[in-house]
């Protein structure tokens, strides 16, 4: 779950690390005070939303309501700002890059520095990026922290303040289940303060069950997207007009590679996951439906999802459905005899083997069109 | 030298008094697994399936002598039942768990690795070596001894090659599940070399999908220390950049995690790539 | 560091464990209003306070001003209270144990439980205490919690509560550096609540460096233990008449049990420790004098404690003395030469080995008594 | 088979620019230790008796092919140095620094367990082995070569014995000051299976102290594993009980730790124990 930047803030400040004073505005009138010179920014979770316009300066109350209008206004990538940030603007003299993320490889904690912060750091070449496994047997220790304030290059005088920065960033991680937590730049100013300029931070979607506090934010979903996440279905919109619906995220995706070789293009990914509620395959059918494919693929290797599950679920959503979208079934494991029987007469295209699907709603596909 | 589970398996099933915990200790004994406990804090002194539940693993382990731990349990509690399973002496920790926490994978696996502990999973189904015993959530029918190999991260879709393999009158030493997660506690390299190692497995089926390195990873090892000839395939060849499918998170950077990276390394590697999942079984045969 | 009950129950209820509501006096006439039933509890350091006299139920504010004043006048096993905790008196269905120490053999922590609480643990039967190691790497996780609970047989309903109050005990010996940490009695009150009934921490004092809070307490040591520990040197004193410095405590006593050989009792138990700085030796002998002792034996096998410092130190200590104590000197390592040439005029008793060291002081305290 | 230290040792210095780091690094050079590196953070690039100094362990280990490390540093600063070194992929660490947390030694004993590592001390004064290498602070005068191993939790009193061996024209195979402290990274156990190995040992002698159980189980283990004659000193048998003596923590509890129950359960195992440090050469000679 990706965090709104005044949020990741929030949660920094909370443990200890330095940012701007500011506020949160959903509309430019809610701006009663600033105080001295500020940023107005959009909270979006695009990034980019500086080079279109989504960070601007102001240094009066009407400046600042003029930024925010026109911010709120603006469509950054396909996405509205909702919210400003207002804080107060930063006399830069350096910025730095500080994150964390999980190292796949190495099945730990990943400490990222770079003295290039400001930018992507998808940009930066990776000779100016230092990382720092920490094993989780050992967890942070101050040598880390010495060794990024080593790289960073950073001036002694603000050496024990970075150093403390990264070792509340390590707790943070922890703390939070943040799977990514980035201070992008870490500004050191004129003054020689550290504070973080800006912040993303993300959320472990599977550990939200120990984060209450976490519930009543919203992402910047679509409608459809929304009601996937609450269903717990991975659901992706694409290009095409074909709506596979598999179960597993790797036979998901080899079905789609399957259509590919048929020339089909698949226009929604839903991987209904491991489940034995028939109502969750209903609910997965009907979001399918109003997604709009031209075809459905409808693609079961059953094992913990059994196949009459899956049937019963399929022929509740159908039911009720007034245009009949064709529907191409290959349905193979654990009970596929039940569920052939039960899907007999529901005027569904059967199709014996992954290959022969992808062909059939190929077809379909193109001849629907 | 086994490939992580065999005839000496000894298994206990957490999490055994629920749904699946329930319907696989089954199917796992009738697989041939010699499942010899159950552990559900609280359901001490039932019995699931015949089989004997206890509330603590230790208990278990010293009941029954156990060396190998099948995990069940709901994600909020996982984390505590592998800590215990590995606390309580079990060598082998399969979790069929999905939605683990990430920093809980770590902890696990950390742990693991101190006490020289083998985790499969999470979100895993599992491993099956046919004719001698698996543990997880594998089908049992698609199964046939023989001698391929296969390691896969993905769940339904290895169900899909395995059964293909056995289709096409071939048949399978072991087959292992390691997961899709961002952090797993077998990775391909560490099953590669058991597979080099066991005498029963003479050629190897690697199952990938885009995102992470660990295909990567793999290609490097194989190029160094793997003789048996491979066939590979990797889910997601035809998915979009950037959009995040499933468990297989595409966080693409720098040009590794693609499908086009995995299979150059792959192929670079000596491994015969299979465009598509039906495939491999042709190719199994032209090795 | 032993701490106070009022003081580790304290920091109970910072770590969020129930304990009594209670407030501390250090005179009746403190004591303003009381609410209910109360006990009123000598705060000393010692067990056996309560058959010494120490713990008195009150009802009112004059009984508490009476069990408080009597209290206060007690001397048990040698130690008046300075302070009484006046706490709400608890209505017992049942006394638990619960602690956690160290296990040496095992290098870990171990959580200890019992259902004989309200004793002396050291007096339980062993097969009637769960000994649980939590393993470093693995942490605090809920199957110790659930451990103990099953091992006490708690009640269903209150296996929650129990659990929470483990995790959180072990919580506090990490955060806190606690080496012991026990609550005896854990007690089930008969309205169901659990409520720490005593307290018992012992805060590591190699680790106050981290913890300055215990800075401003005092604890329980006479003057002379009192500047000992100011000085870090380790002294206990005995029933004999010599008074023993060595380097080391093993050698140190090892020295004690040369001298009991040849028939000398050690009346001081000095441990120099390791230490280059003659000034500290110079402290440390003369806090041997203030002990009086009727001979002193000085051992020394010069390492990090050279013998030229120790020499030093020796030197510059019996200077101002106007009382002049037999002094037996066996110095040995490094410099030891340089040491005895120091030494060679200040009239002190030279040995050249333990042995005849231990021979030699044994026999002039015999001969000065 | 080495018993910790030989000539293959290449030693870090940590802390090495202090006033101990500095004259030790000094005398283990003088012994015949290859000290390699010295580091201090923040003092890199300087030269500490022409030993090069670093900012971290993993640029000293790196540069020179460091893979044991002493360490001198401050208590506070103790864990840190030592889980560095840990991290840093140093095989062997020992620790001089007294008053270190007992947390913290948990801690780093744990970790060195998980990755394979052999912690000696805290709060010792090291081994020596004469002719091959030391590492710590003890006395080089003291040392001659020889075939009794020493092992002990004491410092000064180690010294006392292993002078007394030398000047009884006996020789040393290796000291191990294994610390006295609660938690220490190596117990009796370990050095004894170390010396039952090592050929140049013929003869063990062990010095334990009040407090604890150390020597308990070691008299377990050597009525099972050790063949080798062993001679054994405890001190403190005429400390008065409950009395807390230096680091010797005679919390003395249900008959165990006493010097009673370990000169018992010594003798029971077949070893002398001398009742004074100057009879250990006397008994050695009887064996």
């Amino acid at each position: 779950m990706k965090l709104f930047e005044y949020y990741a803030k929030g949660i920094l400040a909370r443990h200890g690390i330095p940012v701007p004073e500011g506020f949160v505005v959903s509309s430019p009138d809610q701006i009663r005070s600033v105080r001295g010179p500020v940023m107005v920014k959009a909270q979006v979770l695009m990034g980019g939303r500086g080079k279109a316009g989504g960070i601007r300066p102001a240094d009066s109350v009407e400046d600042a309501r003029k930024a925010a209008s026109a911010i709120l206004d603006l469509n950054i990538s396909g996405y509205i700002a909702k919210e400003v940030l207002v804080e107060r603007r930063l006399d830069v003299a350096k910025e730095l890059y500080l994150g964390m993320t999980i190292d796949r490889s190495r099945k730990c904690l990943l400490m990222m520095a770079s003295a290039s912060g400001g930018m992507d750091i998808e940009s930066v070449p990776e000779g100016e990026i230092l990382m720092l496994p920490i094993d989780p047997l050992i967890g942070y220790q101050d040598y880390i922290g010495r060794k990024v304030v080593g790289f960073l290059g950073v001036a002694k005088e603000r050496a024990a303040h970075v150093e403390d920065i990264c070792r509340r960033l390590c707790e943070l991680v922890l703390r939070e289940d943040a799977e990514l937590a980035e201070i992008n730049p870490l500004v050191i100013t004129k003054d020689g303060r550290v504070v973080a300029g800006d912040a993303k931070i993300t959320i472990d979607s599977d550990a939200l069950f120990r984060h209450r506090e976490y519930d009543s934010l919203k992402e910047d979903l679509t409608p459809l997207e929304e009601k996937a996440k609450r269903l717990d279905i991975a659901f992706v919109q694409l290009d095409g007009n074909i709506g596979v619906i598999a179960n597993g995220a790797g036979l998901t995706m080899a079905t789609l590679d399957s259509l590919n070789t048929y020339g089909g293009k698949a226009g929604v990914f839903l991987d209904l996951g491991g489940t034995d509620d028939p109502e969750k395959v209903k609910n997965a059918m009907l979001l399918m439906h109003e997604a709009n494919p031209k075809v459905i693929l409808l693609n079961i290797f059953g094992g913990i999802t059994k196949c009459d599950t899956v049937a019963k679920g399929v022929l509740e959503a159908i039911e009720g459905q007034r245009a009949k979208i064709p529907i191409v079934a290959r349905i193979k494991g654990v009970n596929e005899e039940i569920a052939r029987t039960m899907l007999k007469d529901a005027g569904l295209i059967p199709a014996s083997g992954l290959s022969e699907a992808a062909e059939l709603a190929s077809k379909e596909s193109a001849r629907v069109v | 030298m086994p490939v992580i589970v065999d005839e000496k398996t000894k298994l206990i099933v957490q999490g055994i008094t629920g749904y699946q915990g329930n319907y696989h200790s089954k199917a796992m004994r009738e697989f041939g697994t010699d499942v010899v406990a159950g552990v559900t804090p609280g359901k001490g002194g039932q019995k699931v399936n015949a089989i004997p539940v206890f509330d603590f693993v230790a208990e278990a382990v010293e009941a029954t002598g156990a060396n190998t731990s099948c995990i069940f349990v709901p994600a909020p509690a996982c984390k505590d039942a592998a800590l215990e399973a590995i606390d309580a002496g079990v060598k082998t920790v399969v979790i069929i768990t999905e939605h683990l926490p990430v920093l809980d994978a770590i902890h696990i696996v950390a742990v693991a690795r101190g006490r020289g502990v083998t985790v499969i999973g999470p979100n895993c189904p599992g491993v099956a070596s046919p004719g001698k015993a698996k543990v997880g959530i594998l089908p049992t029918k698609i199964f046939r001894k023989g001698d391929v190999g296969v390691v896969s991260k993905s769940g339904t879709l290895t169900y899909e090659i395995v059964n293909a393999i056995t289709e096409s009158r071939m048949g399978q030493s072991t087959c292992v599940g390691i997961g899709g997660d961002r952090v797993s506690g077998t990775s391909f390299v560490e099953v590669l070399a058991l597979f080099e190692k066991d005498r029963q497995t003479k050629r190897i089926v690697l199952v990938g999908e885009i995102g992470g390195t660990a295909e990567e990873e793999a290609a490097e090892y194989i190029k160094k220390n793997v003789s048996k000839p491979m066939v590979a395939y990797i889910a997601g060849r035809t998915a979009p950049p950037g959009k995040r499918m499933g468990h297989a998170g595409a966080i693409i950077a720098r040009g590794r995690g693609t499908a086009e990276s995995k299979v150059k390394a792959l192929e670079a590697a000596g491994a015969r790539v299979a465009k598509l999942p039906t495939e491999v079984p042709t190719l199994l045969e032209e090795l």
